[in-house]
């Protein structure tokens, strides 16, 4: 495709935030009929880029061409109708209104003067079957669903824009296998009829596996643009990083369990289970052990998890802390039992957006603490930075905003509220989602070494490879309902496990 | 009602207000002599025309997560420009009645602009635009206009017979008209799903690419021009224009709006709902009227007992049900 | 009651007639509760008809005219037999008014009046006439002030903006000050007939303009009575290096002139119940009366209140 | 940020100031008269010590997302007891005062209960929950007093609003004392934080093991105590209680200030110090317009116009259109990021 002409260049784009340049000099080259990856560690600069290209924000300097004509473009309306769509990487849709409408909503179907719902409604239907094959009702309020099936939607609405460039922006961070496969059918479909796609993900597999040519941006500034095929992975990581990192291909798995012996169970739960939500099940979690969670989209693993820290009430069972009785109805009393969740869904049920990232760091700690015993400022601030430095967090600065930080960096901090209460037993749903592969790296290491230290860990992945590496059991849900454990020994392998979830063995 | 298709869940709030509302009839009806009747309760669509009007315009304010305080003000002032009009510059109602609906439009349009191209608070702005409307009726006049002019007598007085000797008013009619088109508006035209996008999450509208701009200046524009029929309608009723008229009338409008289950945050409710609510809070001062026997303090205190009732039954059968929706829904 | 059945007849004089003997079902709508002056005019007024052994449907409008013309409605509704009520405004009232009328419900105003050509739509208006008292207090104070010469300063507290009584007391007043060059109103600012505003607005008064301030006339005692506090706070003799006017004769007022702190206050008497009914039951025994009665009203000095104070009611 | 926050208030306070100085060549001499310091800006303290108070609590109410339109209410509410308790009482023996004082605080906590229930355990909406209590509220007040301006012949009673203490109106001490208090739980305990965490976002707060509940129905409660106490100033001022008047339409007053000193309706950062400087600028302002005789018709437009202009003033938006080139590149950019922040 060399010889064709790009139908989008971006050149020198600077942008820069109150204390912050997000970008300086960035440059980009979009053929039609190209998948092209963004690449670049968390804060990059990725989103920012293409909030300027899709002008949620105005950029200072440099310059935007579509189809050869110089434009600037305000707003992501006018994006639209230049041709341009998004699926921004945050799921930016209205809860409160129905899938079929998030997806047909600015683009209504209008019959004799009055918007046409039964047309709508088929439609989004069908859109949602046969592109990404998902079979729901569309008819139910967004806000229903699960992030993952959300951001199918958000996809989906893309989809239903006819555009010259597509934009995804981290559009599989929380899909498992079977929907990146959907996706990518349709991707590779649109590739055919000529669209230009921008990707952007921090799984090296799916960019190795759908993209052309690739980007990579560092703290803001253009590294360079390579072919895909023609950069080696380690090469590419540590382009974007700036060291190379083995450890990650030594995939550690196992190690850790080896270490481990069996201790006094700290959580036993019996026939729990919430009406709608998931079957009665039991589970059982020993002290410094890592217990993951598989299963498909809408499985119930949130669900689960849920029910386990009390974010929601259980109608049934019980559930013994350190083998006494423990009555988890709130998070208040999961949290002073020692219990902490990091949720999936950290745009609504995570972030405090107008606080600082101290501020959100240290709110679990000083819930627990009440409000009386504020933790004094000095120590708050000397947290703050020392799991800045552990995380790597960037900005790194403790008093900027959180809402103003890269998704990635915002997972990040959400993990340092939990792990500030040092917790006996975290719960981490969808952790690494948006986590670039050195933090995600970091991260994993992190729960082991924990581990070592007497923490037990209840992981949700939608990773299987990222679970068998890191679990000493496995548990599987399918269809609400807890239907396999696994002892994560040596011959289990990702087909078995596969074939639970799906519901080949029972 | 509008859209079959919808989840119950959505529609109970709205629902659960009805059936109190219907409550309250009967509860009146078995404990006062000459309760019981049509006209009481066409009564109910008389005396609150114009709060049906506002209370309209106010929904979809609301519903998009703003809320409107210049309402009442722009009652009075626009009564008091019909009035003046009228009686002092002696104009015709065919140029009265165009000149005054202008009233409201333009500020609710300038106030929509401020809000959004400023992105100022709608409540200080609207705050802003109340004690304004107030104060331009006192520079056109501090005292009452009385209006003898044939066709606001003629709109005033003329009764339409519905049947057994009970009849309503031309309000009622434009009231009702109101009503069914912003119900259309609401469901069935590509600005009303915005308004309720943007009361979802304006963020979010913004980067779907929908006008929010456009949207939020439109609903104030709407807002405002509701207002000022409802001014007119207040006019026809009281056959004059009055610096005091509608004092506080914001907060009833509020208060009506959110009593027919639509959500201050924005993006959940209903116009129906806010109709409902209105008739709720005149059935309430119809019954201490019927009562009778209130002393002006008690008058208030069983206005706010009722009010208390209602909104915590509500509250308790619509909690009720909710405990089987889905956990994510529910925040 | 009475009320269930009674109304539903054809001609009303003679069930009116009829009716003037026994017990009557009265439907009253009052303005509100925002002055003392009106809650004793309310008492007045319901004792008056529970005395008379009669039944009283009451209903307080809240300041609003809605309400009162949902009030009326509903009394039309419940078909009683005669309405007395005292209008928030002045004006806007003939439709219910005719509504009244065509249910042959007679209509008694109290108080206030209001402005309607065809005066066949209510049998007459009992109340004040606040242009008078704005009259009376003014001459008062050109007697007073007779034999000063040179400017003599007034500042006015006015009441709520756009109400009857403020607008017309300052007419009043204003009417008779006019042919006195020599009575300047230098500032003039509402202070919504409340005694925290009354005080509030006289000490900006007293700061801008301080001695030279020769009389207040206040629209009513309340404002005058936060405004003397006001005046003492600032170091002034209230009563002596200010004179000062009241409207209403309420029995604050009174305390106030009997300590020597107020001069004058013109009557606004609100008891004036006793007389409604009577006037009520003559009409409805067919009598004839005229379409406007007056409160008796006076005006009472410093001098006087000592002895009156006890005497007060309201 | 904070300072950002506080810069245009202030100036457009000095503009308010400054007008009056225009019109009255001493306004700013403070005089030592018959033992007191008295002057207009002392008076400004004085008078506006009631808003100011009221406007303290509405801040952290506001600040969790929430309003209290029941605080004018409160104000009358507590004048009547205040009033009723000491009616009988005369001579100075101090007990009436200190019972009053007593029996004011404990229904103001009462009536903050109530709104805080409503809100907080049963779901109602802040807006609606407090109309309830501003509707109910008048009538208890006028109940107290069986609807009659209830005069105070008790001397001491009369200290509270307009008694002196090192030679300043006492009123102004109560402020200070409620506002060190504010600033106190706020800022030197986790309560501003657990406060700002619910007002942005309640389920994360909730995850986070924070128990909402109780924060709004603390809140609430010190905005009852706020109002409770400046109802107490009030009615102590003009030694009575005026169950109808007592208050009227101080809830609005107070959400302006509020939103005048920065906080966002929307809930989250709250000013306290901001909240002030809105309160003074409304109280001067009134003052302003008695005092350099505007005529009262026109008294709303002026206000309007006023607020209009401080709003305009804090808005980035506006500045950089108005001001053009003015700390440019500052103000664009932050615009730029409110403009998809807020939501
Ligand atoms: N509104 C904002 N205000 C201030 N700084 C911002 C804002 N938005 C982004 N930034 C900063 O710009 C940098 C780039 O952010 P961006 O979201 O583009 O990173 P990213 O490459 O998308 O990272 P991730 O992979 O985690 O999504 C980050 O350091 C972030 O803190
Ligand atoms: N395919 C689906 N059809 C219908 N409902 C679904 C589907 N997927 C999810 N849901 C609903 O969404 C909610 C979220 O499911 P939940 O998040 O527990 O599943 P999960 O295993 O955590 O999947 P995820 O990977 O999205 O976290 C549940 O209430 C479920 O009923
Ligand atoms: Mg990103
Ligand atoms: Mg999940």
């Amino acid at each position: 495709m060399k010889e064709q002409t790009p139908l989008l260049i971006m050149e020198g784009i600077t942008k820069e935030f109150p204390g912050v340049k997000a970008l300086t000099d960035v440059q980009l080259n979009l053929y039609p009929g190209e998948v092209h990856a963004l690449m670049g560690e968390n804060g990059a600069g990725k989103s920012t880029l293409i909030k300027v290209l899709t002008g949620v924000y105005t950029f200072d300097e440099g310059s935007v061409t579509l189809d050869g004509k110089s434009i600037r473009i305000t707003s992501p309306l006018e994006a639209q109708n230049l041709g341009i769509s998004t699926v921004y990487q945050e799921v930016n849709l209205c809860t409160n209104l129905t899938v079929a409408e998030n997806i047909f909503i600015g683009r209504e179907i209008i019959k004799r003067g009055r918007l046409d719902w039964k047309e709508m409604n088929k439609q989004a239907k069908e859109l949602l079957k046969t592109r990404l094959n998902l079979d729901i009702d569309v008819t139910k309020l967004l806000s229903f669903y699960s992030v993952a099936i959300q951001q199918m939607i958000a996809i989906a609405r893309s989809l239903q824009i006819s555009a010259k460039v597509l934009i995804l922006d981290e559009p599989t961070s929380s899909l498992d296998q079977n929907e990146v496969n959907q996706l990518f059918d349709v991707i590779r479909k649109l590739k055919k009829e000529g669209l230009a796609i921008i990707f952007v993900s921090h799984f090296l597999d799916q960019i190795y596996e759908i993209t052309d040519r690739l980007t990579v941006l560092r703290n803001g500034e253009w590294i360079g643009e390579f072919k895909t095929n023609e950069i080696e992975r380690l090469e590419l990581v540590s382009k974007m990083i700036g060291k190379d990192l083995n450890e990650l291909k030594s995939g550690e798995r196992r190690t850790s369990n080896k270490a481990f012996e069996r201790k006094r169970p700290f959580l036993q739960g019996k026939n729990i289970s919430k009406k709608g939500k998931i079957a009665p099940f039991d589970m059982d979690i020993q002290e410094g052990e890592i217990v993951g969670l598989a299963g498909l989209l809408g499985s119930g693993r949130t669900e689960l998890a849920r029910l386990l820290f009390g974010a929601d009430k259980a109608d049934t069972g019980e559930i013994k802390i350190n083998g006494s009785m423990a009555n988890l109805a709130s998070p208040k009393q999961a949290i002073s039992n020692g219990i902490a969740f990091c949720s999936e869904n950290r745009k609504t049920e995570g972030i405090i957006g107008d606080l600082t990232i101290r501020e959100n760091m240290i709110l679990a700690m000083q819930g627990l603490q009440g409000w009386f015993k504020y933790i004094p400022r000095k120590r708050q601030i000397e947290i703050a930075d020392e799991y800045i430095k552990l995380l790597n967090i960037n900005p790194p600065n403790p008093e900027q905003l959180i809402k103003n930080l890269s998704g990635g960096n915002q997972q990040k901090v959400l993990l340092a509220r939990w792990l500030i209460t040092n917790p006996k037993l975290l719960i981490l749903d969808e952790p690494t989602r948006g986590i670039d592969v050195g933090a995600k790296a970091e991260i994993q290491k992190l729960m082991l070494s924990l581990s070592k230290e007497g923490m037990s860990v209840l992981f949700v992945s939608s990773e299987i490879e990222e679970v068998l590496r890191t679990c000493r059991k496995i548990a599987v849900l399918r269809d609400h309902k807890k239907v396999y454990e696994f002892e994560n020994d040596q011959q289990i392998t990702q087909k078995d496990i596969m074939k639970a979830m799906a519901g080949g063995m029972t | 009602m509008t859209k079959g298709f919808q989840l119950d869940s959505k529609h109970l709030p709205l629902a659960a207000t009805i059936g109190l509302f219907i409550v309250m009839f009967l509860f009146g009806s078995l404990r006062y002599t000459g309760f019981f009747s049509t006209q009481v309760f066409l009564n109910l669509f008389i005396d609150n025309a114009f709060l049906i009007v506002v209370a309209v315009g106010m929904t979809f304010v609301i519903l998009s997560g703003g809320i409107d305080l210049s309402v009442g003000s722009i009652i009075a002032l626009t009564s008091m420009v019909a009035a003046s009009l009228t009686m002092n510059a002696q104009l015709s109602p065919a140029l009265v009645i165009p000149l005054s609906l202008l009233v409201g439009t333009v500020l609710g349009f300038s106030m929509g602009c401020l809000i959004h191209y400023f992105n100022l608070q709608p409540f200080i702005v609207t705050l802003a635009g109340m004690f304004l409307a107030r104060g331009l009726c006192y520079l056109i006049n501090v005292e009452s206009i009385t209006i003898n002019n044939e066709f606001f007598s003629f709109m005033a007085s003329t009764r339409i017979p519905v049947g057994g000797g009970n009849f309503i008013s031309i309000s009622v009619i434009i009231a009702l008209l109101v009503v069914v088109a912003a119900i259309f508006v609401a469901h069935f035209t590509k600005f009303g799903r915005n308004v309720y996008a943007l009361g979802g999450s304006e963020q979010s509208a913004l980067l779907m690419g929908l006008p929010v701009g456009k949207t939020k200046i439109l609903i104030y524009t709407v807002s405002g021009f509701c207002s000022s029929l409802a001014g007119l309608i207040f006019t026809f009723y009281m056959l004059s224009g009055y610096g005091l008229h509608a004092n506080g009338l914001e907060l009833d409008t509020i208060a009506a709006v959110v009593i027919g289950g639509t959500l201050l945050t924005g993006g959940a409710g209903y116009v129906a709902g806010s109709v409902v609510g209105v008739l709720i809070l005149g059935i309430i001062q119809t019954v201490i009227v019927f009562e009778g026997t209130l002393s002006s303090w008690w008058t208030k205190i069983a206005i706010g007992g009722l009010l208390l009732l209602f909104i915590v039954l509500q509250r308790v059968i619509v909690a009720r049900s909710k405990t089987t929706q889905t956990s994510i829904a529910s925040h | 009651s009475s009320s269930g059945t009674g109304g539903q007849t054809d001609s009303s004089s003679s069930n009116g007639a009829g009716k003037s003997s026994d017990k009557l079902v009265i439907g009253f709508s009052q303005v509100g509760a925002e002055s003392e002056w009106r809650t004793a005019n309310t008492k007045s007024m319901q004792n008056a008809i529970k005395d008379a052994g009669h039944e009283l449907k009451f209903s307080d409008a809240q300041q609003k005219q809605e309400n009162q013309i949902k009030a009326l409605r509903s009394f039309i509704a419940q078909k009683v037999d005669a309405i007395v009520f005292s209008p928030v405004v002045e004006t806007g009232f003939e439709t219910v008014l005719q509504e009244a009328k065509d249910a042959k419900i007679p209509v008694f105003l109290a108080d206030r009046a209001v402005d309607i050509k065809d005066d066949s739509l209510w049998v007459t208006f009992l109340g004040s006439d606040f242009i008078e008292e704005g009259r009376k207090a003014a001459n008062w104070l050109v007697e007073e002030t007779a034999d000063t010469e040179g400017d003599v300063n007034i500042v006015e507290l006015q009441g709520t903006v756009g109400s009857a009584p403020a607008i017309d007391r300052k007419e009043g007043f204003e009417e008779v000050i006019k042919d006195h060059p020599n009575m300047k109103i230098i500032k003039s600012q509402t202070g919504d007939f409340t005694r925290a505003k009354g005080k509030e607005v006289m000490e900006a008064f007293l700061k801008s303009d301080g001695e030279n301030i020769d009389v207040l006339y206040s629209h009513n005692d309340d404002m005058a009575i936060g405004a003397i506090q006001a005046i003492e706070e600032y170091g002034l003799k209230p009563g002596k290096d200010i004179k000062i006017i009241g409207v209403d004769a309420v029995r604050g007022a009174f305390e106030a002139m009997a300590a020597g702190k107020m001069n004058v206050t013109v009557e606004c008497n609100p008891l004036f119940g006793p007389q409604m009914v009577d006037l009520i039951e003559a009409h409805l025994a067919g009598e004839e009366i005229p379409k406007r009665v007056a409160v008796e009203e006076s005006m009472y000095t410093m001098d006087q209140a000592e002895e009156l104070l006890p005497t007060r009611e309201y | 940020m904070m300072k950002s926050k506080l810069f245009w208030p202030i100036v457009v306070l000095l503009i308010i100031l400054l007008i009056n100085l225009f019109f009255d060549k001493n306004f700013f001499t403070i005089e030592v008269k018959n033992g007191y310091l008295t002057g207009s800006l002392i008076d400004i303290l004085n008078r506006g010590a009631p808003l100011l108070l009221v406007s303290i609590g509405m801040t952290l109410v506001i600040a969790t997302k929430g309003v209290d339109l029941g605080v004018g209410s409160v104000i009358a509410m507590a004048g009547a007891v205040g009033a009723m308790t000491v009616s009988g009482a005369n001579g100075d023996s101090l007990v009436p005062l200190f019972t009053a004082i007593a029996f004011v605080i404990a229904i103001s906590i009462l009536t903050g209960i109530w709104n805080g229930v409503l809100v907080s355990r049963i779901g109602v909406q802040p807006i609606v929950a407090t109309l309830i209590l501003m509707v109910a509220g008048r009538g208890i007040a006028q109940l107290i007093t069986d609807g009659q301006i209830m005069t105070v012949y008790y001397d001491p009673y009369t200290f509270i609003g307009g008694g002196h203490l090192l030679m300043l109106p006492f009123s102004i001490f109560i402020v200070a004392a409620m506002l060190v208090i504010a600033s106190f739980l706020t800022r030197k305990t986790a309560m501003g934080l657990f406060i700002e965490s619910v007002g942005t976002n309640p389920e994360a707060s909730r995850l986070s093991g924070i128990n909402s509940k109780n924060i709004l129905l603390m809140v609430y409660v010190f905005s009852g105590i706020c109002a409770g106490i400046g109802g107490l100033i009030l009615s102590s001022n003009v030694a009575s209680a005026d169950g109808n008047n007592a208050g009227l339409w101080y809830e609005l007053d107070a959400i302006l200030a509020v939103v005048i000193g920065g906080t966002s309706l929307n809930g989250g950062r709250f000013y306290l110090m901001g909240t002030v400087i809105g309160a003074l600028i409304i109280q001067s302002l009134t003052t302003t317009i008695y005092s350099i005789g505007i005529a009262p018709e026109i008294n709303l437009v002026v206000k309007a116009i006023v607020v209009l202009i401080v709003c305009l003033l804090q808005s980035p938006e506006f500045r950089k259109k108005v001001f053009g080139v003015f700390n440019m590149k500052q103000t664009e950019k932050k615009s730029k990021n409110e403009g998809v922040s807020i939501s």
